[in-house]
Parts: structure tokens; sequence; C-alpha cells
């Protein structure tokens, strides 16, 4: 099973975390057309290769961002968010 | 076959627990001159007072949520809960039913190994960790530690949900264990 | 059996990207319902070795949605004669299909399926355990006690059959009506001008063409962002194992919802078995052992018997998903660009009609009929399929 | 014919014990350290089983579980393993497929259509009408061992393992890995699936060095050693899979030494499948391990020195040499101390002659090449012994993402690339000869040890193999065929050669038309020599063909290894004892035993729960709801974020009081409901419900991960506990009990409340789910159960359970969100639009909604009643114009209205009150209903 290192409890298996989804933008809702929302909801770029997602430790309740190689299968690197820059999206 | 080298199983016996989280959780701690483990995930004795072997304990979750559990008339337990009824503003309470359990004995280890994986006997015990983790599929916080009669124990706390589940489970592996020692 | 080309020509017709069972079918059905001969098929593996090879052979058409029982029940009328149409033996085999129910919001689900499928003429039934009982005497109706079986939907002509084979007899068929099929070339980008195709790079070099048919399954991301289009889907490995030989005893289809879980016995005596969907992306058909012992702890409960019956080995497709369980067929914005994808974990079953219905997309440039719900469009005006209400009712 | 030889040195046997066992009825006796195929092999028992397809007679020929000849069905276990399983007293065991025994297999016959079935013959046969007769056919004659449906389950645990360094193999390469890493101070795990170390150390000539390896693994307070355990799999990130005897252990291991060491391949001639032919290595097993002798007179067909010392093993052993037949031209140097046993050389074996017991009596071989003019030989004897090549065990490194590359020179596959932190040491490296396998596999231990430890592992370069020790085609087509490639599945090379024929080429392709290598030893001894035969026949060499992808498990695994004790895990609620009592009908919902109803002596179900739901409208009744969700949102912001999540509006919630609260996704569809209730300026109170508490819960955190907004939640779902009284006497009830003054005067329809039950801190929230005058009431898990007695004592409320709540909330005419709800319910088609703020600056789902609103509802949920009663069930259709216009989403009969009422989905154009629908029931038949208004129910 693979190691997740958690940036708060360490390297733990899989099991203990569930993913959140890629991080994506959302576009200002005020302003934006209905294809653009429609856009943001349900248009993806699902080719293989690195992507930045949300993942929590069910356990401990705690979100962080992980970005993995979605070819490879490995998790290149992990970290809390709040070292992502300005307002997450 | 010893109480040490056998596993065993323990209900906590009568203790006071309180919880807390906010931005000024460990802040509140501090004021009322209770222990605030420096780390995320560790705990430490409830005051200077106690050694690493004693029962009352603050456990630090993450970055922003304490445990305390504490014997007898729990002066510090009782001092806490004063001050959340106080609704001191960025500091909330978080109740606390746990079912709470000890494990400990030689063949701890070999229990664990059958319920979660989390390599407890590599755990670096002097920096007194807490470990939130799965077991058997439930959210558990682990504290291992090395009690003054019983040698190295592991204290287990669970959402009271899960309590007879998880007790019945370990009951039985430990039982299991246990009878492997004897013969 | 068939011809190997060495060599693309510069020009076809109509090229078909991905050698699996959907672009071989409509390789076949371009042959010989619209005359379209010239065609190349470029398969970058071997010829079925996508999920074609992947699959557990499950066929059913007991959908929730009208438009998915009318395509699917399509899909099985012509399984039901393919066999005899390709002169090639699929195995194709009537086994009964049961979808257990474990709780009031299962059984709430078999119903509304039921009644749908009863609509449109297909044959299901929501029956109770005691029917589940007699068809599979050896099942545990308690299901170790945790959640107990308290009916089924039954569907009498779920089948199963050889999956390699399909492949193998469109592959043969297409190629009798003189299109080439070619193994080992791989798609490197497509060209479109004013909004058209126009050409294929390949590893063996490029080729002029006006339609494209892209069945590519896992890979469809990759070619769509060579036009520039993008999609819903997500690739998720779908995982799968079988056991050792045993002689027969189980005939019917088993499936459970609520404890995921599936499995048939092959003609070889084999039990073959999947569960659901990895939880996260990946473009990998690696094996996780954390499946294996899920899949087994299920099929235990339904089977506490097999427990000295040994698993022979584990493998895994790459599944690519849509976010309401529908597939996505027919014309693109992208003149001359046909998509067939999206099919999660209902491809194989759906082989036969995307070769017919796609084949006529290919050939008259608008949606057949079966696929107008299929379309690309629908997230854009999100108007979803009803598809995955099945899965979400009664949580 | 076997036998059992005198004590040899180091037998795993013992012979003070003797067991007794039962083989195709007949009595036999071994003993303890024999595995079943070994104690028959003793006995002198040839025919072990029939093969998959033709049924012909198979023995014992890999010895090593590389085959499937040895299968058994034990004491009604399918497919036991016989070459390694161990021999117990009294067992008794039949061979697998066969009918009516092994002996007379009525199947045998099925030989004789041999010819007629070359390999992907069914694809062009038996189809069309027919099938289903030829199908039953097949079916009937497939499969090997028999299910025994009565037996019953058996609870095994599992066990997670950790170590700094695993190595899988413990013959000379592994033990000296594992010695290696552990004088590093590495914690090794070094695993076998012998029943004993050593591998082949016996018979490599290691002398004094390989005893003291062995006193080493075996005492290194390092070095844990599990022998009779094989690695089943690897999976990411150094995760093995570990078969113990009775149970499977996971291990996380810092580096992997593979030492997996090689498996012998054997030639294919005609009838190399008979009794009597097996490897030479299999004769090594069979007589250092448990002294048997393959036979009296032996003919060994070799291509490497290990065929010569072989037969200098045997010799010692008494055992006569009928013919040493060497398929090279010259092998000298090897042909030392053999005396009397003059060796052929360029031997072509033309077919093994079977006697009448079913064995081989001669191998019959060409030696023109020797002798220079034609000449044919026929050397007797009861036992071939093939030593012609080996392939490496490299399904485990594959599988771990290493690299294998064909070498030409040595005819053998070795290791390209290594991904971190994986090693191989030994014959898997190409090393043959005794020392330089201790050596290199010290070099992989000390490597594996740096690897884990931190350190930077130095690993020298890969030894290049000393002497090849493959023939490079060791295949013998015969014109009459049965020159078996692939024993499990019975391929012979012209199968092999039609699938080329036909186009599949490939190795991937042949496999699949072929059944090359998918039979249950996983191509182990077939795939090797069927690449040979492709390559061949495609003018190529093996070194243009990458390996076929290698998958788990290495051996066959049993589900109940798998499936461990198969923990289910359940929650109870605090009330759990208080239901048993009161005899409650349990139903399992979100994880949680709830009580469907509570059983009234000999009542009806349907009684029962007719009874609850008046009770409740008649005077009150008391619901255990504490599997609701339950969350509190602290902080500063509570309000504000609280606004962004929901679709309501909270922030300008008074204190004190309560709002329904609806969750939307981002598409705008129903997700979850629940109750918000403002305790204090920056405190809220949230219920969610059963089933969405945890994703709800982690959804919070999520978004506010996102947002960062000054609040703080709290996951109370488990320890708080909760109650439902309802009904109009409820007020009367409680009030005596509280602190508060439940007047609707001061205590309106959604007031919140914290307050005092007796001496117990609650939450009371005036809630009108299932009856317009009802209270919720809070309290931590470990009051709970004396708040229900309190509440119920004495009869004054009565104790309902999930389905009368059902009854009453549909009464109410309240929709329960996933049943009257799907996946593409917006909440204007719920009649949820009241919940919906959509004036609010923002909140998740609307901007989809103002998409929703532009396109119009599709369909709208309504409340209706059956004029006349009649069997609606849930999930029936309602039919318009002969077209589905919609569907019953929930149904019951109302004790208070005493008629049959639902709610439906259905098209916008039919949900006015009034309008008439039709439902079709089951049996097809179509039953009038009538829209009407909701609730159904005022009063109480």
């Amino acid at each position: 099973m693979k190691l997740i290192s958690c940036p708060l409890n360490g390297p733990r298996p899989l099991l203990e975390f569930v993913c959140g989804g890629e991080l994506r933008e959302m576009p200002d809702p005020d302003i934006c057309s209905d294809a653009e929302w429609a856009a943001y909801l349900f248009k993806r770029d699902s080719r293989p290769g690195v992507k930045r997602e949300w993942w929590c430790h069910i356990p401990s309740g705690y979100w962080f961002i992980a970005e993995r190689d979605t070819a490879a299968d490995v998790f290149l690197k992990t970290y809390d968010a709040a070292e992502l820059r300005g307002a997450a999206p | 076959m010893s109480r040490r080298d056998a596993a065993w199983l323990a209900e906590a016996d009568a203790v006071k627990r309180v919880g807390l989280k906010g931005p000024r959780a460990g802040a509140a701690l501090a004021r009322l001159e209770l222990a605030v483990p420096q780390q995320p995930n560790t705990w430490s004795p409830l005051t200077d007072a106690e050694g690493a072997g004693s029962a009352n304990v603050v456990c630090r979750l993450g970055a922003s949520e304490f445990f305390v559990e504490e014997r007898g008339d729990a002066p510090g337990v009782v001092a806490l809960e004063a001050l959340l009824r106080s609704r001191p503003s960025g500091t909330y309470p978080v109740l606390r039913e746990d079912f709470a359990f000890v494990l400990g004995g030689g063949s701890a280890d070999e229990a664990l190994a059958q319920v979660c994986n989390v390599n407890f006997a590599a755990l670096p015990f002097e920096a007194r960790p807490v470990v939130m983790t799965l077991m058997i599929g439930v959210g558990v916080l682990v504290l291992p530690q090395v009690s003054d009669d019983d040698g190295r124990v592991f204290r287990i706390w669970c959402d009271p949900s899960y309590g007879a589940y998880l007790w019945g489970e370990l009951e039985e592996i430990v039982t299991r264990i246990s009878a492997g020692r004897a013969q | 059996m068939f011809r190997q080309p060495d060599r693309l020509r510069d020009g076809y017709e109509v090229v078909i990207i991905g050698g699996g069972g959907h672009g071989l079918a409509a390789a076949y059905y371009l042959a010989r319902d619209h005359g379209i001969r010239d065609i190349a098929v470029l398969e970058k593996g071997y010829l079925g070795g996508g999920n074609t090879a992947r699959n557990t052979t499950i066929i059913r058409s007991n959908y929730l949605t009208p438009e998915g029982v009318r395509f699917y029940d399509a899909s099985m009328k012509l399984w039901q004669e393919l066999s005899t149409e390709l002169d090639f033996n699929l195995f194709f085999s009537t086994r009964g299909h049961l979808t257990l129910a474990h709780s009031d919001a299962d059984l709430r689900t078999a119903r509304w399926r039921a009644e749908v499928n009863k609509h449109f003429g297909v044959r299901s039934e929501v029956v109770d355990a005691a029917f589940v009982k007699k068809l599979v005497p050896q099942i545990d109706i308690d299901c170790g006690g945790h959640t107990p079986i308290v009916g089924a939907l039954y569907h009498a002509p779920g089948a199963i059959a050889r999956h390699d084979a399909v492949a193998w007899g469109y592959a043969r068929g297409a190629d009798r009506l003189g299109a080439e099929i070619h193994q080992g070339v791989e798609v490197l980008g497509i060209d479109v001008r004013d909004g058209a195709v126009t050409g294929v790079r390949t590893s063996r070099g490029s080729i002029r063409t006006r339609k494209v048919l892209c069945a590519v399954a896992g890979s469809t991301p990759r070619i769509l962002k060579m036009i520039g289009l993008a999609s819903p889907l997500a690739i998720h490995p779908l995982q799968a194992m079988v056991t050792e030989p045993l002689k027969p005893w189980l005939d019917p289809i088993i499936v459970s919802s609520s404890l995921h879980a599936y499995v048939s016995q092959s003609a070889r005596g084999e039990l073959v078995m999947g569960a659901s969907l990895d939880p996260y992306e990946l473009h990998s058909t690696r094996s996780t052992l954390e499946f294996a012992e899920g899949l087994a702890v299920h099929m235990l409960n339904l089977f506490p018997f097999l427990a000295d019956v040994k698993v022979n080995r584990q493998w895994a497709g790459m599944a690519d998903m849509t976010p309401d369980f529908a597939p996505i067929m027919g014309i693109t914005p992208c003149d001359g660009f046909f998509l067939d994808a999206g099919w999660g974990t209902y491809g194989f079953k759906a082989t036969p009609i995307c070769g017919k219905t796609m084949s006529h997309t290919v050939a008259t440039g608008t949606n057949h009929p079966l696929i107008t719900g299929f379309s690309l469009g629908r997230f854009a005006r999100l108007e979803l399929t009803g598809e995955k209400g099945a899965a979400a009712v009664g949580h | 014919m076997m036998y059992r030889l005198p004590a040899v040195e180091g037998e795993w046997i013992d012979r003070t014990q003797e067991l007794r066992f039962e083989f195709e009825r007949r009595q036999y006796t071994g003993l303890a350290g024999d595995t079943i195929s070994s104690a028959l092999a003793a006995s002198g028992v040839m025919m072990l089983a029939r093969s998959f397809k033709y049924h012909r007679p198979r023995g014992i020929f890999s010895f090593a579980n590389h085959d499937a000849n040895n299968l058994f069905q034990v004491d009604g276990v399918p497919n036991v393993r016989g070459d390694v399983t161990p021999l117990t007293e009294g067992l008794r065991a039949t061979a697998v497929n066969t009918f009516g025994g092994l002996a007379r297999d009525r199947a045998r016959r099925l030989e004789w259509l041999a010819p007629f079935l070359p390999a992907g013959f069914y694809y062009k046969a038996f189809h069309g009408r027919k099938f289903p007769r030829w199908e039953r056919r097949i079916r009937y004659l497939s499969g090997l061992g028999r299910i025994q449906p009565r037996a019953d389950s058996q609870r095994t645990d599992k066990a997670y393992r950790f170590c700094d360094v695993l190595v899988i193999g413990a013959g000379p390469g592994g033990m000296a890995a594992a010695h290696a890493a552990a004088d590093t101070g590495a914690r090794v795990l070094l695993v076998d699936e012998n029943a004993q170390p050593g591998g082949s150390l016996p018979w490599s000539g290691a002398k004094g060095a390989g005893t003291q390896l062995l006193e080493t693994v075996r005492s290194h307070a390092n070095i844990e050693l599990l022998y009779s355990t094989f690695a089943a799999g690897y999976y990411a990130d150094r995760w093995v899979a570990l078969i113990e005897p009775g149970r499977m252990s996971k291990v996380r291991a810092g580096a992997v030494v593979f030492a997996t060491g090689l498996i012998e391949q054997p030639a294919v001639f005609r009838n190399n499948d008979l009794p009597g032919v097996l490897t030479g290595t299999a004769a090594l097993r069979l007589l250092h391990r448990y002294a048997i002798a393959p036979g009296k007179r032996v003919a060994i067909l070799t291509a490497n020195r290990e065929g010569y010392e072989l037969a200098r093993a045997l010799r010692e052993k008494g055992v006569e040499i009928s013919g040493l037949l060497d398929l090279r031209a010259d092998a000298a140097g090897d042909a030392v101390g053999l005396g009397a046993v003059r060796p052929h050389h360029g031997v072509v074996p033309v077919e093994a002659l079977a006697g009448r017991n079913g064995a081989v009596r001669a191998l019959k071989v060409d030696l023109t090449q020797e002798t220079g003019a034609a000449r044919a030989a026929t050397f007797d004897c009861d036992a071939v012994l093939m030593s012609v090549g080996f392939a490496p065990a490299s399904q485990l490194l594959l599988q771990a993402g290493a690299t294998l590359d064909f070498h030409l020179s040595s005819q053998q596959h070795l290791p390209e690339s290594m991904p971190p932190g994986v090693f191989a040491a030994g014959r898997l490296n190409g090393v043959h000869d005794i020392a330089a396998r201790i050596a290199d596999g010290h070099g992989a231990g000390t490597a594996a040890a740096a690897h884990a430890l931190g350190g930077t592992p130095s690993r020298s370069a890969r030894p290049q193999s000393t002497r090849a020790v493959s023939h490079a085609m060791p295949v013998f087509p015969h014109e009459k065929g049965r020159e078996f490639v692939d024993l499990d599945e019975d391929i012979q090379v012209k199968d092999l050669l039609a699938s080329v024929q036909e186009g599949y080429d490939s190795p991937e392709l042949m496999k699949r038309f072929s059944t090359l290598g998918m039979g249950p030893s996983q191509g182990k001894q077939s795939n090797l020599n069927g690449a040979r035969i492709l390559a061949q026949a495609r003018g190529r060499t093996l070194a243009d063909f990458a390996l076929t992808t290698q998958r788990p498990f290495y051996h066959p695994v049993p589900l109940k290894h798998l499936a461990g004790a198969g923990f289910h895990a359940e929650r109870r609620s605090g009330l759990h004892a208080a239901h048993v009592e009161l005899e409650a009908e349990w139903m399992s919902l979100g994880g949680w035993r709830r009580p469907e109803y509570y059983r009234r002596g000999t009542l009806p179900r349907s009684e029962c729960i007719a009874e609850e739901v008046r009770a409740v409208r008649s005077g009150a009744g008391l619901i255990d709801v504490s599997t609701l969700g339950k969350i509190d949102v602290f902080g500063p912001d509570a309000g504000a974020f609280l606004d962004r999540m929901y679709a309501g509006s909270f922030s300008d919630l008074r204190i004190g009081m309560s709002r329904y609260a609806l969750l939307l996704d981002e598409t705008g569809i129903v997700r979850d409901d629940g109750v918000a209730a403002r305790l204090a300026e920056d405190h809220f109170y949230l219920t969610t419900t059963t089933g969405g508490a945890a994703n709800v819960y982690r959804d919070l955190l999520l978004w506010n991960a996102r947002w960062r907004m000054n609040v703080s939640f709290v996951n109370a779902t488990g320890h708080r506990g909760a109650l439902n009284l309802a009904g109009p006497g409820s007020r009367e009830l409680l009030q005596p009990l509280v602190d508060v003054d439940l007047s609707a005067g001061s205590f309106p329809y959604l007031g919140a409340r914290e307050a005092r039950f007796g001496d117990i801190p609650v939450r009371i929230l005036r809630v009108g789910f299932v009856s317009s005058l009802g209270y919720e009431i809070h309290a931590r898990y470990q009051d709970i159960p004396w708040l229900w007695k309190r509440l119920i004592g004495d009869g004054k409320a009565r104790p309902f359970g999930v389905e009368a709540q059902r009854v009453l909330r549909l009464e109410k005419g309240h929709a329960i969100v996933a049943q009257d709800t799907d996946n593409l319910t917006n909440p204007f088609e719920a009649g949820l639009g009241f919940a919906v703020r959509m004036s609010k600056p923002f909140f998740i789902g609307q901007r989809s909604l103002r998409i929703h609103e532009k396109r119009g509802a599709r369909q709208q949920l309504v409340g209706f009643v059956l004029d006349a009663d009649a069997q609606v069930r849930e999930s029936h259709l309602l039919i318009q114009g002969g077209d589905i216009a919609g569907r019953v989403t929930s149904v019951a009969h109302s004790p208070m209205l005493k008629c049959t009422i639902g709610l439906a989905m259905t098209r916008p154009d039919s949900a006015a009150p009034g309008s008439s629908l039709s439902i079709r029931v089951s049996d097809g038949t179509v039953v009038p209903a009538r829209v009407v208004r909701t609730p159904f129910v005022e009063a109480a």
C-alpha cells in the first residue's frame, strides 16, 4: 500500500487518507458566463502528469496539499495549505 | 506467564477529561499553569511536578487542539472546564466522551500489529508522541508511554460509539496471543 | 486470421484510433453497413490489449435511465447473434444476472431499475431472498450477519463472453472487408485546419484523413488535448482478480452494490471477481493488495466456503469515468473528429452497439438516435444523465 | 519407480514418526516432514494427477510447486499443492480433475481428440444455435478441484510487519545478503517458501561455508527467519504480501533483496510429460530433502554442468545412469569423475516411451550428430531427468519495477535497471558458482542495508555470468506431437505455431490465444520455451521481445488469507442496551445499528409500526436520533462561514433560534440537510443526516482550508447523543424535567436552548420533522441512557423506531434527502426552495442554481394520496401518455388518515394540487392517485 507523508502526522498508509480532488481556480461567480462556470465544474485536463490535489488525513481531519505524478503513482511533495501563496483556490 | 510478556487490555480507570481547541487554546492552558506540549502530536505530563509515567496528561492534537486527562478529583480539568464555561474568545470546548483503554504487556506490539499499520515498536517514546491513526477502521488516539509499574503501555481513545466493537475485537486478539504465549 | 500490413498508406477515408473492441467494431460496421472500407485502425500496443483484455466480461442491459436501457438493450440483441454474424465463437453465454440488495435503499434502486427496464421490454424483476437462495443455493443469505440479503434485481438476459475473442472476431471481420489494422502504431498528433480534421501524425509517419474516430478509453484526455478539446473525464484504475479453475458450481452472475463486489464463473472454471473503482485518479494498471483483501472479505461474506479457494492472479485496467456514469459519444466541436469515450466500467457490454452507432455517426456526420443523450455538450448545459442517480439513491 | 533411500545427510524427514494417509481410496504411510507428493513418491506412486485438457497421466515434475501436476483434493479442500503441503496423520487425498478416479478416468479418452483441438479451435467451432449445448459439455469438463458448499469460513488473523531489509529467498545468495545487512545493524526479515532454509546449498558444493551461513542466519540477533513463507506479491513503496503457514502478513521494508534464484525449465519433446520425466532439480530436492531416488535406472538429458553433477550425486546413492545425454556437441570439463558413465553428445531427444503403468520406461534419442551416421538409440530407464536450462524467478522483481534484458551469451534474462531500494542477488543475477553467489549476496545485502538506514548504497556492477547454464533451444518437435510446452494447459508446440500462423505473433497475443502460461503456475516453466518457439518462428531472438507483464500472485493465495478476520466496524448509540431490552428489531444504517421498530408480543410488524405512529400522534413518542451528525461551529466567522457553505442564511439568525440547513454541491444538487442552531454569537450547533455526518464534517474542513475564515469545528457526532421527543403531549411531559420555560411564547417553534435536565446539561431544539410539537434533546453520550429512562419511565413517552419515523415525517410531508431526491435533484425540484437564499453574495451551488433556474424545473416533488388502497411501492413509475413521467419516492399507509399517502417526482405539468397521477405497479396495472398539498397531517 502506498505511503503518503502527511505534513502533520508523518508517513502513513494510503488507507488513512482521502483525496479531495485537484486544486482549481474558481471563476468569479458574479461575472463569469454560464459556459465559464460549466467549464470550471466539468472541464478537466486528465492527461497523465503532475497534479496538485487536496488530501485529508482522516483520523486527524487534516487537509493538506499533495503534488502527485498520476502516471508514475508517486507523491512528489506534500505541504500545508498555508504554504499556498494568497487565498487557496 | 507474567503480566509483562503476555498482552493485556484494561479499561481506563476513573478519569476526568476535557478537550479544547481554537487559536487561543494553548494560551488558555498556560494561563492555568498547565503544561503546553510544544510540538504538534506530542503529549506532556499535566504539570511539571509529574513524571513521564504519569496518567495525567495533556495531548496536543495538531496545531490548535488539546486534550487533557486527569485522575482523581482532577483540579486541572475542573479549572479548565470553569474557564471554558466563561467562553474565552478563541478557545472552544471539545466534548470528549471517548471510550478509553490501556493495552500493555510484552506482546502488546504483536496485538497492535494485527489492528494498526503504524510501527509502534519504532516510535521514540522519549519524544512523547501522540498518534492519530486508524485501528481496524476506527479513528483512534494512541499515546505510547512507559508507565512506572507496567513498563511500555499504550493508552488508546476512540469515539464511544465504536467502543464496543473495538474493545471486542482487541479482546479476542489479546486472548488469542496470550493463549499462544502460555503454551 | 488477419493481415498485418507493415506500412501505412499516406491517406485513408477514416482513421480509427484504438484497436480495442470499440474501434474494431466500428471498423467492421463502417465496412459492412456503410460501404466504407478505406479504413486504418491504429493501435499503440497490441490488438485488444487495453480494457478489452482487462474487463470482467459481464453483459447486461438493466440500466436506470431510458437512454441507457434503450442503448444497452440494442447492444444485447447484437451480442446474441454476434458469434454467428462474425463466424467466430465468442463464448457468449447467457447466465442470468443478480444484483443483490442488502437494504431498503438497495431494494428501492432495484425496483426503480426493474420498472424502467420492463417499460422498455427488458426482462428485469425484483425478487426476494428465497428466489436468490433457489438460484444460488450455496450463497449465505445472512452475508455473515452484517448485511443480510433482502432481495435482488434479477436480469435473466445477463451474460458473459470471452473478451479477447470479441476483439479478434471484429478484427477478422473488419480485415476481411478491407480495413487495415496496424498494431504498434502510436498517434502523435492530429492536424486540424479551420476547425476540421485534415490528418493524423503517427509514429510511422503522417496520414491524410478527414474523419477520425477516437476510441482509446484511458488515453482519451491525451488525444483530446491534441485538438484542444477538454472533457470531464477522470481516469481511475479498475481492478479484478481470478481464482484457480474450479469445477463449475456458479451459474448466474452475482453483483452486490452494497458490498461493491461481483463474481461469475468462466468457461475455464475460474471465478472472475471485481469491485469498485480505485478511489483516486491514476494512469496505471498496477495492482494493489488492499483491493484483493477487501474483495476477499466480501466474497467470503457471500460464499464462506470459498475460504480455501486460491486467487491466481490480479490485474487492472484504466477506466475513463464521467461525472454522470454515462458515456460521451458522437460528433464534437471539431469537424470530422468523433468521440467514443467515458466508458468507465461498462464499455465491454456496449462494444457491438458502439460499433454500430459510431459507424453510423462517422459515416453520416450526424449522431445516431441512440446516442443523442450522450453528447459532450450536455455538461456545458448542466444537463447530466441520471445514470448515476441509481448510485446515489438511498445512501 | 521412485523409492526411499537410507538416511541422507541433512534430510528433512523424521524417520521415527510414521504417518498414515489415504490417496485415491488406498492406504499409504509416509514420514513426518514429508510433503504429500514426496510421501507418494516414496511409496512408489508415479501417477498423481490427470492433466487439465486431455486428462493425461501426470506425476512429479518440478517438485517445487511450479507445475499444476500435483494438485489434490484434500479433505474437501480443492487444488492443494502436493509438492509443498506437509503430510499429516490421517490425511485423505484424491486427484483433482478426474471422472471416476485417477486410474480409470473416463475423461482420458479426450486425449484422442487432441489432434483435432489446436489452440483457438473453440473459437472456430461449436458456435451458433448449438453453442449452449456444447457449452454445457465444455463447462462440465472444465475446472480442477471441487468446492464443498458446506465448508464454513475460518477467521484467520493478519499482521503488519516492519523491517529495514527484506530478503526473499534463503538460498546461499539470500542468506549471505541477510547476514551482510544484519551485520551493519539493519533489522532483517529473511523469508523462504521451503520448509527449511538453505535452498540449493546441499547440492551446490558449498561445504563448510554453507553450514556456517545456515548457522548465522538461524542465530543472528538482527535476523528474523520465516520459512514455509512465500512472498505473494510486491506492491508500491516496498509493501510485500507474505503468506505464512496459516496467515498473511504485510511487510513494509526499507529495502528489498530478491534472491529468488532460478526455476529449472524442461526440455520439450514428445511425451515429456509422462510420470517419471522430471527436472534435474526436482530429483535433487527429492534426494537431499526426502531421501528419495527418482528411479533405479535413470536417463539424464542435459545441456549444462548441473546435469553432470546430478549424475555424480545419483551414482553415489547407487542409482544407475542408463544414459547421460548431452544436447551440446561437446562439454569438455564437465564429464570428470563419472567413472564408467560415458556421456553422449549432440543428442536429439525423439520421444519418451510409456510402460504399462503409464510411467516412462525408456527414452528414445537420435545420435546421428555424434556418430555421423543416422542412428537412433533407446535408453531403458524408469526416470528421465531434464537438466537443460533455467529461467530466473524474476516475477517479483519485475513487479517491483525492475527491467530484465536477455543476454545471448548466457542465454538468460538478467536484471538491467532497478528502482531505488530494490536489489537482486545470486543466481537471479547470473552468478552460478557458490563462492560467487555468496559474494554477490553479500554485496546486495550491504547495499540494501545502506539504502534502508539512510546511507548511500554502493552496489558493484552486476557480476557477469561465469557460464551459460541454459540451452538456447531445448525444443524438439515431433510429427506426432505431444511435446508439451505448458503442462498446466496441455499446450503442445503445434498450438503455439498455430497461434503465430493465425497472426497472434506477439508474446501477449500468443499467450491469450493459446492460453500459454494462463494456468495455476502462471507459466513458470512454459513462458520461456514458448517465447523461444515464437522467436524462432518469426526469425528473431529472445532479445527482441520484452518479458510479458508479471502480476501478483507468485503462488496462488487462499481467499481466507487475503480476507483475514474480515473486521466489520459497527457503531452503537449509548442506548444499545435499552433498545435490546425493548426487543428492538434492528436495521443497519450508515454503519449504525438502529431500531427499525420495537416488537410487541405477537403483533405483526406493520401493526407494531402503526401503534408507534398512533402513540406519537395521540400523546408523546421518543426516538433515539443519536446517529445524526452533530457539529459545533465556533468562532467570530461562524455565521459568515455557514452563509457560504449552506443554501440558507445564518449570520442573521437570532441566538436561541435554529433554521433548516440545506447543503448543495457545486452543481446545485441537494447533498445533505439538517438544522443549524445559534447558541451564541460565535457558536452554531449543526446537525446532518446519519449517512452524511463524516463527509459533511470533512467538507466543512476542506472549504475552510480554502477560505481561511476564523472558525473552529468540533465533530461531536459520536460523543453526543440525541433524543427526539415528539407529539402533542411532549411539552407537558418535558416541562417539569427541565429548567427552561417551554411555553410557546418563550420557546417557539425552531427555538434552541442550552438547559439542564435534572443536573444534566442538555441542548434542546424545538423541531417539527415528525410532529408539529417536538423537542430534540442532545446530551453527552454517557447521560443519554438516564434521560431516556426518565422520558419513557412509567409509560410517559412511547419509544418508536426508524420505520414509524418515516411514516410520521411522510404525514408531515417532509422529504428525506437521497430517498426523495437523487443525484440530479435541485432544491427547487424537491420543494426545498424555502431553504435557499439566492440573494446572498455567495454559497456553494448558487451559481449553478442560476443556470437551473433559467432552464426551469424538469421535475417536481409532490404529495399524493390513493383514493383506493393498492400495492404501490417506492420506485413504481408514473406513466403519462405511455411515457415515464416520474416515480414514487416515498409511500406508506397513514394510520392517521387511514389511506395510502406518498411523495412522487413528477413532471411540472402534473404537479399542481388536484392533478391526477397514474402509478404503474409491479404487475403492470395502473393505479390512479391525486396530487395534494402537504403536509398531509396538520395537527399534532
